[in-house]
C-alpha cells in the first residue's frame, strides 16, 4: 500500500519552487538532512512557514537564497546567539517577514486542520505584531460587549516537512509528544517525513505506540535518514553538535564565511 | 554594605529578588535561555517544598508538557500558568516590550529573533516579570520602536494578565496603573545611577530601599539543591555560577 | 505531591449538585464505575455534556432523576436499541434537550482549552440543530464574500470525569489515542479520573508512554477502579458486557423494571 | 428473472449497489450499526486491491484514527474522507435527513437518538449515500419535522458535500438538483410498489431499469474474502448473512 522514497531528492519533489512550505521548531524534530538537499536542489521563492519558531534552518535556507516570504515568530540560534543571514536577509530587505507569534501560528494552522476558515485567538490587540499583519482581522465577540478579538486565516501550505524518530512500513510515524507535528500534516496538502529508522510492524498495531503516530494516511512519502536532524537534536534521541553550531555562528557572521559553509557541509554530498 | 565586597554574586541577588516576586502561586513557566529566572522559580519550588509546579521549556525533566508545542499557550489561555518571564531588546516606561527590530519596521537598523510568544503571554499570564540584565538607556527607552506586546491596554481588552516588575542588575522596577516605580536598588548601585542610565521616566518613593541580601539559607537552598536541579539544563551556567556540573556528580 | 483519593465517594466530591460535567463517549473509557457511585449519593440537576454522545452511562443518570439539562448529539444503546430513560425523559420533558452535532461539541470544548471565546464550525447552516439553539450565533465571515458561518460559545465545564487504563502516583493518566480526555481536561476547571491500574514509576519518564499520558498537573484525583467501565467497554482492556447490556434494554423500558435495574447493580454496593 | 427466486441475499444486493455508488475514491469512512455499507466499503477495497482506505469507526482494526474522537471531523473539513453513510428515521425528498424527533420538537412524539455528526458531515463529505433498508410512507416523507441537515443549502453557503442517491430495500434513488429521481428498482420489486411506498414526490425516466443482481465474481469476494473482515466488527451479521465466524475461524 505504501511507497517509500527511492531517495531523498524524489521524496521532496513535492517541495516545488514557490510553495508554502512548514517546517517544525528546533526541538521537534528538524529535517536537516532534507533541508541541504532542498539546498543542494536550488529551491526557490519559497514561504516557509516556521512552526511557531525556527532556529538553524530558517537561517541556511535564507542565506542559500532558496526564502522570499518567511512566516514565524522567532528565529535565533539561541546560545550560539542571533541567526546571521536572517538578521541579514531582513535588515536589508531581501525576504518578506511576517513577524507572528507562536500561538497565532498554531491557531492558524489548526484552523487549516478543522477546516475553518479562521480562529480567534486572545492578545494581539495593540500590539504592532497586528499592526503589520493585514490579513488579520479584529471582530466585536458576537458573545460579549464590546469585546474585541483577532480572528487569524487559516494557513494551508502545501507540504509539511518533519523529521521523527521511526516509521513503518505502512507510512506511519512515530512523532510522540510532538503533536504539533500532526497538527502540520493534518493542515497541509502532502507530509514528507524522514526518519531515523524503520519500525518492524505496524506501528498502529501496538495502542502504546499508536498514541504517538502519525497515521500513514497522511503521509506523502518517508525516507530513511540517520541523524536526520544533525547538527540540531533530536529529543530523547541525540542533542546538538554544539561545537558545529558555533562553527555555524562564526562562518555565517560573513555572506563568504556562509558561502564557505555551504560548500562543506551542504554542497559536499559526502557531508549530506 | 552598598560599599562592601558581597558574600554573593549578582545572579544569585537576581535570582532570590525574582523568587520572592514570584510569591504564592501554583505554576511558573520559565522560557528558553533564562537560567536567572529558572534558578528563581526553582529557589521558589524549593522553599515551598514541590509548590509551585515549574515548567522549565528547555527541559524534559522541567516540563510535564505532552499535548505539543501549543500546550504552553493552551495552558495559559486557561489560566493555569500565573508566572511568565519576559525580556526585551528594548523596554519602555509603559511596559511595552521590543523583541523585533529598532528603527523602521521595514528597513530595521537591528533586528532582534522575533516576538516568540510574548504578543499572547502578556495579556493573558496574571505575574509577567520583566527581567533585562543590561540596564541602560540603549534597553530602557522612553519609547518602544516596535511594541511586541503593550504593557496596558484599553478597558474593554481582555487581559487578565501583564507585567508586575522590571528585575534589572542595578534595580528592582514594580509596576502598575501603566507605569514603573524604582522599588529597590541592588547593593552596590546608587539612586543616581539608576536614573543616569534609564532611559524613562519612572515614580520613586522619598527613601528607596536597598534590595536586600540574599539570607544564608537561601544561598544554601541555591548553591546546593538548586544548582544540581539547574545543571540538567543550564549546564555552563551552573558550572560558571554556582562551581557545580550536571545532578549526577554531587559536590 | 499528589494524593490519590480515599475513596470513590471523596474522589467525587467535587460533582456537586447543579454542576456542568463533561464524560466521553462510549469507546473512549466511559467512568460507570464512578456514575453508579454519584447516582448513590444521589447527585441532582447536573447539566451533562455528553462529548460527543452517549449509551448506557447517560441513559442511567436520566433515569435515576440526576440530570436537569443533557447536552449531546445522540443518545442510543447501540446494537441494543434505543436508550429507554432517555427517550422517556426527552418525550415527557423531564429533562432539557440540548440538541448538538458532534463537532461542535469536540469545538466548543477545544475553546475552552484554547481560552477563546468561541470555535467557528462549517455546517449547521439551514439546520432544525441549529434553529434551535439560540447560544449558537451566525456570522458573516470576514475573509470571505457573504459567506455565513457558525460560532459556538466554549463549554467550560466544573468537572471532567473520564476512566483511564492506567495512572501514576504523580497524577499522570494514560489516556492513549482518546486525545479527546484530555481536550475535556484541559477545558475543565477540576478532572476526576478512575483507573484499571497504577503504573509503577512515572509515566513521563518513558517518552513512549508519554506520548499518550495526560500530565498530572491537569488532574484533581485518581482512584482505582478495576473494570470501572464495566458493562460498557475499554478498548484494548475488555468489551463491552452484552448479556448484561441486553438485560437492561428489556428492564429499562419501564420505569418499575429500571428501579429495579438500579436495586439490583447500583444501589447495592457489592454490584458496584 | 424478477419473480425467480434469486441465488443472493437483499443484504449482497444492497451492498453490491452501494460499491458501485463508491466508485473510484481515497477513502470510506463509515459510522457505527452500518454492516451494510460497512460490506460494501470493504468490498470496494478489495476490488480496488486495497483502495480505497476504508474507515470503519467502530472497528479498531480497520480505523487509522490516533488524533481522538475529532479526527474524523477534521479529516472531513481538511476534505479527506470522500463517501460517507447517513441514515434517517425521516427523509424526505428535498433530501433533508431527521435523527431528532417526530412531532413538536418541545415534545416530541417518537424520539430518536440524535442527529450524530450528520449536520456537519453531510455538507463536506462529496458523496454521502443515504441508506434506509424501510422502505415505507413512514420513513420516506414529504417533509421532515426535523431537519438533523438539509439536502441542500444557499449558494453562497459553505457546502462541498451532500447527498448523491439513497439505497432502500426496494430501490436505488439517485439525487441532483434537490430531487430524487428513481435509478432502479431491485429484483423482485416493481415501479408500481416503490411510488406505493414513498411519501414524497420523485422523477423517473420513462423506462425504469431493474438493479443488476450481484456478480459470481462479486457474490465470491463477498463470502469469501469481505465476510472474514466483516466478522471482526460485526460477527453476527457476518454469521446470518454469510454464515462465517470471525476471521481466525476459516468457513
Amino acid at each position: 500500500m505504501f511507497q517509500p522514497a527511492k531517495s531523498i531528492d524524489d521524496a521532496l519533489a513535492a517541495v516545488t519552487d514557490g510553495c508554502l512550505l512548514v517546517v517544525p521548531r528546533e526541538v521537534s524534530g528538524v529535517p536537516m538532512a532534507a533541508t541541504r538537499a532542498l539546498i543542494r536542489r536550488g529551491v526557490k521563492r519559497l514561504h516557509l512557514v516556521a512552526l511557531p519558531t525556527s532556529s538553524l534552518q530558517a537561517d541556511l535556507l535564507i542565506g542559500a537564497g532558496c526564502i522570499a516570504t518567511l512566516e514565524t515568530s522567532a528565529v535565533s540560534l539561541g546560545e550560539f546567539g542571533p541567526a546571521p543571514r536572517f538578521t541579514a536577509a531582513v535588515t536589508s530587505g531581501a525576504i518578506k517577514m511576517m513577524d507572528a507569534t507562536c500561538p497565532a501560528l498554531h491557531a492558524a494552522l489548526q484552523a487549516a486542520e478543522k477546516g475553518v476558515p479562521f480562529m480567534p485567538l486572545r492578545g494581539l490587540i495593540g500590539s504592532d505584531v497586528l499592526k503589520y499583519r493585514s490579513d488579520w482581522k479584529v471582530i466585536d465577540s458576537p458573545f460579549g460587549n464590546t469585546d474585541p478579538i483577532v480572528l487569524l486565516p487559516a494557513i494551508k501550505p502545501d507540504v509539511a516537512l518533519l523529521h521523527a524518530p521511526m516509521a513503518d512500513c505502512f507510512g506511519n510515524v512515530w512523532i510522540g509528544r510532538q503533536r504539533e507535528l500532526a497538527t502540520m500534516a493534518h493542515a497541509a496538502d502532502k507530509t514528507i517525513a524522514t526518519v531515523e529508522r524503520i519500525h518492524d510492524g505496524n506501528l498502529l498495531d501496538d495502542p502504546v505506540l499508536a498514541a504517538g503516530t502519525l497515521p500513514g494516511f497522511y503521509v506523502e512519502s518517508i525516507t530513511l535518514a540517520e541523524r536526520g536532524a544533525w547538527p540540531l537534536p533530536l529529543p530523547d534521541h541525540y542533542v546538538a553538535d554544539a561545537e558545529h553550531l558555533a562553527e555555524y555562528a562564526v562562518l555565517a557572521a560573513t555572506a563568504e564565511g556562509f558561502a564557505e559553509y555551504l560548500e562543506r557541509y551542504v554542497y559536499d554530498k559526502r557531508a549530506a | 554594605m552598598t560599599n562592601a565586597r558581597h558574600d554573593f554574586c549578582d545572579e544569585e541577588l537576581l535570582a532570590d529578588v525574582i523568587a520572592r516576586l514570584i510569591g504564592e502561586v501554583r505554576h511558573v513557566a520559565v522560557g528558553n535561555a533564562s537560567p536567572i529566572p529558572a534558578t528563581a522559580a526553582l529557589l521558589a519550588r524549593e522553599r515551598g517544598h514541590g509548590k509551585p509546579y515549574v515548567s522549565l521549556l528547555q527541559s524534559r525533566k522541567y516540563n510535564f508538557f505532552t499535548d505539543g508545542a501549543c500546550e504552553l499557550f493552551d495552558c495559559a489561555g486557561q489560566g493555569r500558568i500565573d508566572v511568565f518571564f519576559l525580556s526585551g531588546g528594548q523596554i519602555d516606561g509603559a511596559g511595552n516590550v521590543n523583541l523585533v527590530s529598532t528603527g523602521d519596521y521595514a528597513r530595521p537598523k537591528v533586528r532582534f529573533p522575533g516576538s516568540w510568544g510574548s504578543a499572547y503571554l502578556y495579556y493573558v499570564v496574571p505575574k509577567v516579570i520583566l527581567f533585562r540584565v543590561e540596564h541602560s538607556r540603549r534597553t530602557l527607552v522612553p519609547k518602544v520602536d516596535f511594541i511586541s506586546a503593550p504593557g496596558a491596554s484599553a478597558k474593554n481588552v481582555y487581559r487578565p494578565g501583564g507585567p508586575i516588575a522590571l528585575v534589572t542588575n542595578r534595580c528592582l522596577f514594580s509596576f502598575a496603573d501603566g507605569r514603573f516605580t524604582l522599588a529597590s536598588v541592588h547593593p552596590g548601585h546608587t539612586v543616581a545611577e539608576v536614573i543616569e542610565n534609564t532611559g524613562f521616566d519612572f515614580d520613586q518613593p522619598a527613601l528607596v530601599p536597598q534590595t536586600p541580601a540574599p539570607s544564608p539559607d537561601t544561598l544554601k537552598l541555591m548553591r546546593e539543591t538548586v544548582a544540581l536541579q539547574l545543571a540538567e539544563v543550564y549546564p555552563q551556567f551552573a558550572r560558571q555560577v554556582f562551581g557545580v556540573g550536571p545532578a549526577t556528580l554531587t559536590p
